[in-house]
């Protein structure tokens, strides 16, 4: 019993994994009121630069900044257009969603004879594990109940023995939270995404932040598509995202902008997607259509949504382009 | 090229949305298709499909490049070629894991897959190797291709030990690798050491799973050792481009089985466990599983491909 | 107890000139201001005054001329350089980020730190020690959103001088302002050219210039008229230098006997966005043939109850009867029918679609009549004859009845308003901050077009800010505090003071 | 006659317009980008460019393919621009689409009617099915302040899994395929579908090489229906109160509540509307292509092309056509190259993918026009 929700909640905790990430990516350029509807795009990007470098190099933290460094410069693009072209930033990441898959799968070719999926990563080229080998360790040398706590399937090991991009994400979470509401460079963020004239008349430079916040929104997203493609799986391939950067997107409106909100509506998902496969096993004790069940974590979504009162609390100069010379 | 211009034969393939190089049976088609470049002389090329909108607009560009033999690769692309077939009688299509039946046109050739038998092999060989007493499938989606895979194995498994218990789950996708890893996962848990899947993209969850939990994955299509050298145990392997070669070959000796489908099994080497099986499988089992083909071969097995003739068969 | 220092010229401005695209905002503009002087500048609505100020604040990059800070020439480049030598400025529209408290807004730009962690603690310590020194307080922790006009406005000069400003640039600052809060902050502004501030102040409103400013500078259409001395000056002759030619400050109006009860307003109670009662057991009537002038301070109520009058926010007891008929919690559609229309205090939010045409404009309320349109279907003949007819009417400056309301100046935009409002023929209209931010010419118009109404046998409901227009126009006044009427009487017996008491909330017998 | 006027003026005006222009430019930038990126690949741009041009005109089944191809992505480019215009974003389209592909494909194989009255009931029952699935997100919307482009991403999954659940259904699948019964030929939209199989249709068509060229392919009738669609939405959004309603609230809802307008109504309406385009884009493919729905393992994307050609066709019912031409025929053309050069077909993705950001930003083409037009000047002097 315990060990079935110690499942589910390990489950969760992989399956959110890339979605926080991404979703963080949006918490960040929205906070500066910059639109990112191209998560996906640059999530896919990641996802393969990661996979790419990783299976060249066999160094997965390699792999992983490349995949945020890559996607980050998808995302200048969308900086370019929506900060310093006015753009209209839905259309813009639009752009970003056909350039990012388009990029990625054309290097793909080039890369990999003409596949559009990456050859698998080498061992030791994805992901390590942190406390894998502590566990082991542990319930090895650890006597009695102690040392069961730590065993294989045990409910520590079944949560705790995670990817280490889980815990990133985690941290992640944390140091975005702390950077926009407890530092300088945050509060400025949060003006810029709140009222950039006001920010601009204080000499904050609302060019800079904007490029700042769209340019790390492409990181997250990018680190997102690597905690697919080098953390849960050790390739690429052309559906590997297929709509987790627009889920992700949907979780940060969900989560209100914020980033812990932003985390717990992609936990929300990732406990639904947990619960499909723990519902749907054999031994299950309700049977329901695997299709009926597959849509469980969008109609909970859903249903959660019509619950939550009041209207999500967008930033208010969010999809404007800050334009100096204008009233 | 100069080879343009050459008296040869042409055949040329449609790919489904997998695209040429899956590391899967359409790459495995393109080698047939190579293959038959080398050794009989084809001219050959292919198109790629980015959606099902795209299989008749793709066969007609082939037509019209003036082709001796098209292919559809994958059921979906099944009414696209019948209607091809339809109207333009003349012209010669054959597809993979599709048939028709009886009142197929002549100008077309079936070509299914018995894959429940390199399944039943690999379910052979999971039967006997669990330690545990359990093993697992994940199928990707419901369809009839991947019954052949479950049920086969689920012989198999039940023809080593009927005692061992099969976990059977439907990711309900062919993309979403992580529910493959977390379903893989869950049947690790529930005591399962050994996990086949059918289930494409999903399946680099399984054997990602696999890898992480340092228990035995069996591949699909190909041989998937490569994926996991030290954890994909076999891998149930289906030898598309064998099947192409074949079929060219007919034609170009002007045998072309219009009109037929042709099953291909064991016994014609379209299908098999993987050649590195030997790796991790030992000799005296895969001596057992050499017999069993053996008899599969000669009839003396028939291996179920659906519920009924599964249920039949117990 | 003047405190100018004519020694320093505290800033210099020589020869401004400042284009947008063709357009010239300011040309050959001058302006000197001594150290310790309360400096006004004074313009009709488009002039360049805010241009001007922010071509000083560095917001602008000025097309030719020069400025000098304290005889020292300066190349303004942006804000921060402003800040640097000392300027600070409060905005015509306020700049402040709604969601952060008093403090963060204060502080945004220059945040004090701690081991690179933003120091609130410090912060609110700094936001105090300067509120106490100048005498402006205000609560630190509150979120902007919460707070009054006047407290917002406090926040802004306090983030001046938070930045040290030593010149203060205050662009309209009593616009928005009640009559109380007009008085503290020229207390407010005393205090500061005491301390050695220099102060820039740009308003419409000659009264202040002649209480606060020691010089006023005049602009005319972007051009420089001349500097005077304030106290060897008269409004009228500010006025006549302002727009070139003279004005007549009082309008024009008959006598008229107000006929029957035409708006009834019966305990009503209305909550605001918050949840909170703001209309709180409120009773009013307005008659046939006047106006009624509703007096108060911004906040106290006169937002959500023009809203509940028009049907865009629910009444929660209490009732409305037009003409005797209830119109309680009907659709802002029915309201319409039953004759109250309503020119809206927020004209652009409310009043007009901007990327519509002045023609689409003029039918919101009526397009689905006849003959504006017929089974769904739009007759564009129909509305553009009818949309050049109202702008020959009320006088639209406009290319014509397809050019978009967006290319309106303020004051026109106004005019598509109340030209489509009066056209509704309604028995009741209700007028909120009818000429906010237009300038004289403007003014006049609607205060013409207002009083046409009354003429009419109408009754019009005036809710403005603006005591001044409230006691020039109005036949009666009511004040509001706190969500219930606290003073009814006639025009005649209305004074200044007395209204301004009660709009603080101070009984009319009682004085403080 | 005198709408055809207005139509006219209107046709011409738009080519007039500076926006036009924009878009034109952000094309020309789009083959160019895609120039470069085939240049730096290996291959010859310009043997790509005229093998896709004779692959997209070259023969009239080519053409006959594009317009097929086009038509689905002109429906779902009317719905996301339709609800542009009302201020809604319809990430949907996409769910619409399936929910009304197998709407008809349930009601073209289940009902049983003469074509004359099959056609229209299908088309009726999809579109409908598609409205209320877009109805949903508009009531959520209105009703609970549910963001359109979470719920809408929500429903497009719900509508695949149902999809799924529905194709698998006994009474729907065909036996052992992963796909429904073909529709009755009563309900297909199919030119001579079934005349030109029979003897005498191929024996007709061995004769009329023209007709033989367009009816080999799935040649069918939605075309015409999307044209009358785009014809009805622009109509819609010019001519009528409605129309003049939804834009009112797109613009400025608090204006169009201001002045009687119901605003939440008129969000529903929206979605409904434009769930309604989307999913009559999905009956057409059914009833016009496929003439079944199969089992989902993806979303095939008309709904998120539809997307790109909303804005690339600048939200306009006219624009929309055209750039769903160009998006079809870029696509359709694509695969040529893949054939004749082995190039590979993302470069179109990428050349949509130039063009639409392109199309973000009008100012940098501006900038860049001027920059032009004065070195020339210059050049001049
Ligand atoms: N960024 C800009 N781009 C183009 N024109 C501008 C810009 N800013 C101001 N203008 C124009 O310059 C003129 C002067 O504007 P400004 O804001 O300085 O007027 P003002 O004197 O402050 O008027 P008001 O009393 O209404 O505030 C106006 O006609 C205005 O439309
Ligand atoms: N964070 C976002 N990410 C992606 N798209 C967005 C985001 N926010 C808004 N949009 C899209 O941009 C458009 C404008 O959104 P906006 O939030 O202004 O509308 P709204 O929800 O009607 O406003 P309100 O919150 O005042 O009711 C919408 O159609 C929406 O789909
Ligand atoms: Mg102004
Ligand atoms: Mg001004």
């Amino acid at each position: 019993m315990l060990e079935s929700l110690a499942f589910i909640i390990g489950t969760t905790l992989m399956y959110s994994t890339p979605l926080i990430f991404t979703a963080l990516g949006g918490v960040i350029s929205e906070n500066s009121g910059v639109i990112n509807i191209g998560l996906e795009g640059m999530m896919t990007m990641g996802a393969f630069v990661g996979a790419t470098v990783a299976y060249f190099t066999g160094n997965p933290w390699l792999a992983f900044l490349a995949a945020g460094l890559a996607a980050a410069l998808l995302a200048l693009l969308h900086a370019v257009a929506s900060v310093t072209y006015s753009a209209n930033q839905v259309v813009s990441g639009i752009a970003i969603n056909f350039l990012g898959p388009g990029i990625a799968l054309f290097l793909s070719r080039m890369f990999f004879d003409g596949a559009t999926m990456t050859k698998p990563i080498p061992l030791g080229g994805t992901m390590p594990r942190p406390f894998h080998n502590l566990f082991i360790w542990l319930s090895e040398n650890l006597s009695g109940t102690a040392g069961r706590m730590f065993e294989s399937n045990s409910v520590i090991d079944l949560i705790f023995d995670q990817d280490a991009t889980v815990f990133i994400a985690l941290i992640s979470v944390f140091a975005v939270w702390f950077v926009l509401y407890k530092t300088k460079i945050g509060l400025r963020i949060r003006a810029v995404g709140e009222h950039p004239k006001s920010a601009d008349t204080l000499g904050i430079n609302v060019t800079k932040i904007r490029y700042f916040c769209v340019m790390a929104s492409g990181m997250f997203a990018g680190f997102g598509g690597a905690a697919l493609s080098i953390a849960i799986v050790a390739n690429f391939r052309q559906t590997l995202v297929s709509g987790h950067g627009f889920i992700a997107l949907a979780a940060m409106i969900f989560g209100k902008w914020k980033p812990q909100g932003a985390m717990w509506a992609c936990m929300l998902f990732g406990a639904a997607n947990a619960l499909v496969v723990f519902f749907g096993r054999a031994a299950s004790p309700i049977q329901i259509s695997q299709q009926l069940l597959s849509m469980l974590p969008y109609i909970l979504t859903l249903i959660v949504l019509t619950g939550i009162v009041g209207r999500a609390n967008a930033p208010k100069a969010l999809g404007v382009p800050y334009e100096k010379d204008s009233n | 090229g100069a080879t343009e211009e050459e008296e040869g034969l042409s055949m040329a393939m449609v790919t489904d949305v997998g695209g040429v190089n899956d590391q899967s049976f359409n790459q495995s088609a393109w080698e047939g298709h190579q293959r038959a470049e080398k050794e009989l002389g084809f001219n050959v090329s292919y198109l790629e499909s980015n959606q099902d909108a795209d299989y008749h607009p793709n066969m007609e560009t082939l037509m019209g490049a003036g082709n001796d033999l098209i292919w559809g690769i994958g059921f979906k692309m099944g009414d696209t070629i019948l209607e091809a077939a339809n109207n333009n009688p003349d012209q010669k299509f054959a597809i993979i894991d599709y048939a028709y039946g009886d009142d197929a046109p002549d100008n077309i050739v079936g070509v299914l897959f018995k894959e429940q038998e390199p399944s039943f092999l690999v379910g052979y060989i999971a039967g006997k190797m669990t330690e545990t007493g359990k093993v697992g499938f994940v199928g990707g989606m419901e369809f009839p291709v991947i019954h052949r895979f479950q049920y086969g194995f689920l012989a198999g498994v039940a023809h080593a030990d009927p005692s061992v218990e099969v976990f059977v789950q439907y990711a309900d996708s062919f993309v979403d690798a992580a529910i493959g890893k977390a379903i893989t996962k869950q049947m690790y848990l529930d005591g399962a050491d050994i996990v086949f899947h059918a289930a494409g993209g999903v399946g680099d969850g399984v054997i990602a799973a696999a890898l992480e939990e340092d228990k035995w994955a069996i591949g699909v299509d190909r041989d998937q050792n490569d994926l996991a050298p030290d954890n994909v145990l076999t891998s149930a392997m289906k030898r598309v481009d064998n099947a192409i070669f074949n079929v060219a070959e007919m034609l170009k000796e002007g045998n072309f089985p219009g009109g037929e489908t042709v099953v291909i099994g064991l016994a014609e080497g379209g299908v098999g466990i993987a050649p590195t099986s030997d790796k991790h499988v030992p000799a005296d089992l895969l001596a057992e599983v050499a017999e069993l083909e053996k008899k599969i071969i000669a009839g003396d097995i028939v291996v179920p491909y659906s519920e009924e003739t599964f249920e039949a068969s117990r | 107890m003047k405190s100018i220092d004519f020694s320093v010229k505290a800033v210099e401005m020589k020869n401004i000139i400042k284009k947008f695209g063709d357009f010239t905002a300011n040309d050959q503009i001058n302006l000197s201001v001594h150290r310790g002087e309360v400096h006004a500048l004074l313009g009709e609505n488009g002039a360049g005054k805010s241009t001007l100020m922010n071509v000083l604040y560095g917001l602008y990059q000025p097309t030719s001329g020069e400025i000098f800070i304290n005889g020292d020439k300066k190349d303004i480049i942006d804000p921060n350089t402003a800040i640097a030598c000392g300027i600070g400025m409060v905005h015509q529209h306020f700049m402040l980020v709604e969601t952060f408290t008093v403090a963060e807004n204060i502080v945004l730009g220059m945040e004090p730190t701690k081991k690179g962690l933003l120091d609130m603690e410090k912060a609110i310590e700094d936001v105090e020690e300067i509120s106490k020194k100048y005498g402006l307080f205000v609560d630190p922790n509150e979120k902007i959103y919460n707070i009054s006009v006047g407290m917002q406005q406090r926040v802004e000069i306090l983030k001046a001088l938070y930045r040290g400003a030593d010149i203060l640039i205050l662009d309209e600052p009593t616009a928005v302002l009640t009559p109380q809060e007009i008085k503290e902050l020229v207390q407010i502004m005393r205090n500061l050219t005491e301390q050695g501030k220099t102060i820039i102040i740009i308003t419409h409103k000659l009264k202040e210039i002649k209480e606060v400013a020691d010089y006023c500078t005049i602009i005319r259409r972007g051009k420089y008229i001349g500097t005077v001395d304030v106290s060897k000056t008269t409004e009228s002759e500010l006025a006549s230098k302002m727009v070139g030619r003279e004005v007549i400050f009082e309008v024009e109006k008959q006598e008229k006997e107000k006929g029957k009860l035409s708006l009834k307003i019966d305990n009503l109670v209305v909550k605001n966005n918050r949840g909170i009662d703001a209309v709180r057991g409120l009773s009013l009537e307005v008659f046939e043939g006047e106006i009624l002038g509703l007096a108060g301070i911004d906040g106290n109520g006169q937002s959500e109850l023009i809203e509940a009058l028009t049907g865009l926010r629910p009444v929660v007891s209490g009732k409305i009867h037009v003409n005797s008929k209830d119109i309680t919690n009907k659709t802002p559609l029915a309201i319409l029918a039953n004759k109250l229309s309503s020119i809206p205090e927020d004209r652009q939010k409310r009043g007009l679609v901007m990327e519509y045409s002045v023609a689409e404009n003029m039918v919101l309320e009526n397009y689905r009549i006849k003959p504006f349109s017929n089974k769904g279907i739009l007759n564009h003949e129909e509305i553009k004859a009818f949309s050049e007819d109202l702008i020959e009417k009320f006088d639209v400056r406009t290319e014509g009845p397809t050019q978009k309301v967006s290319a309106l100046s303020g004051g026109n935009q106004q005019k598509v308003i109340i030209a489509r409002e009066v056209t509704n023929d309604p028995d009741v209209l209700v007028a909120a901050q009818p000429t906010r931010g237009l300038d004289v010419g403007a003014i006049e118009f609607v205060h013409k077009a207002l009083i046409e109404q009354r003429d009419k046998n109408k009754a019009v409901m005036l809710v403005s800010l603006e005591l001044d227009e409230i006691m020039n126009i109005s036949d009666r006044i009511a004040v509001i505090y706190e969500g219930v009427i606290v003073g009814i009487m006639d025009a005649k017996d209305a004074n200044e003071n007395k209204i301004g008491l009660m709009m603080a909330g101070g009984a009319e017998d009682e004085a403080i | 006659m005198k709408l055809f006027n207005e139509t006219k003026s209107k046709i011409i005006g738009l080519f007039l317009k500076e926006n036009l222009k924009f878009t034109l430019i952000s094309i020309f930038i789009g083959f160019l980008i895609g120039s470069i990126t085939l240049a730096v690949a290996g291959f010859n741009p310009f043997r790509a460019y005229a093998i896709m041009f004779s692959g997209v005109f070259g023969r009239l089944n080519y053409i006959a393919w594009v317009i097929i191809r086009s038509t689905p992505l002109i429906l779902t480019g009317l719905s996301i621009a339709f609800a542009f215009k009302t201020g809604l974003f319809n990430i949907g389209a996409e769910g619409q689409f399936i929910i009304g592909a197998l709407v008809a494909a349930l009601a073209g194989y289940f009902i049983q009617l003469p074509a004359i009255l099959h056609i229209p009931v299908v088309i009726l029952l999809a579109a409908s099915a598609a409205a209320l699935w877009g109805g949903i997100a508009g009531y959520l919307k209105a009703k609970f302040g549910v963001h359109e482009v979470i719920a809408t991403i929500m429903l497009n999954w719900i509508a695949l899994y149902l999809t799924n659940f529905v194709v698998t259904l006994e009474a729907v699948q065909r036996p052992a395929r992963p796909v429904s019964h073909n529709i009755q030929p009563t309900a297909s939209l199919m030119f001579f579908q079934q005349w030109k199989v029979t003897e005498e249709g191929r024996a007709w068509l061995l004769d009329n090489f023209l007709a033989r060229e367009i009816l080999r392919t799935p040649f069918n009738a939605g075309i015409l229906f999307a044209v009358i669609l785009a014809v009805v939405v622009w109509y819609i959004l010019k001519h009528t109160t409605l129309g003049y309603e939804l834009k009112a609230v797109g613009l400025n809802k608090h204006a169009a509540e201001y002045a009687g307008i119901n605003v939440q109504k008129n969000i529903v309406r929206a979605m409904l509307i434009s769930g309604a385009l989307a999913g009559m884009a999905g009956a057409f493919h059914v009833l016009g292509n496929t003439q079944r729905v199969a089992i989902l393992a993806a979303m095939e994307g008309f709904g998120f092309n539809g997307i790109a050609v909303a804005l690339i066709g600048g939200s306009t019912a006219i624009g929309v056509v055209f750039s769903a031409l160009l998006f079809g025929a870029l696509q359709y053309g694509g695969t040529k190259i893949q054939l004749a050069l082995g190039a590979p077909t993302e470069v179109i993705n990428i050349m949509i993918g130039t063009i639409v950001f392109f199309i973000a930003i009008p100012r940098l083409i501006k900038i860049l026009l001027a920059k032009f037009s004065k070195k020339r000047g210059e050049d001049n002097a």
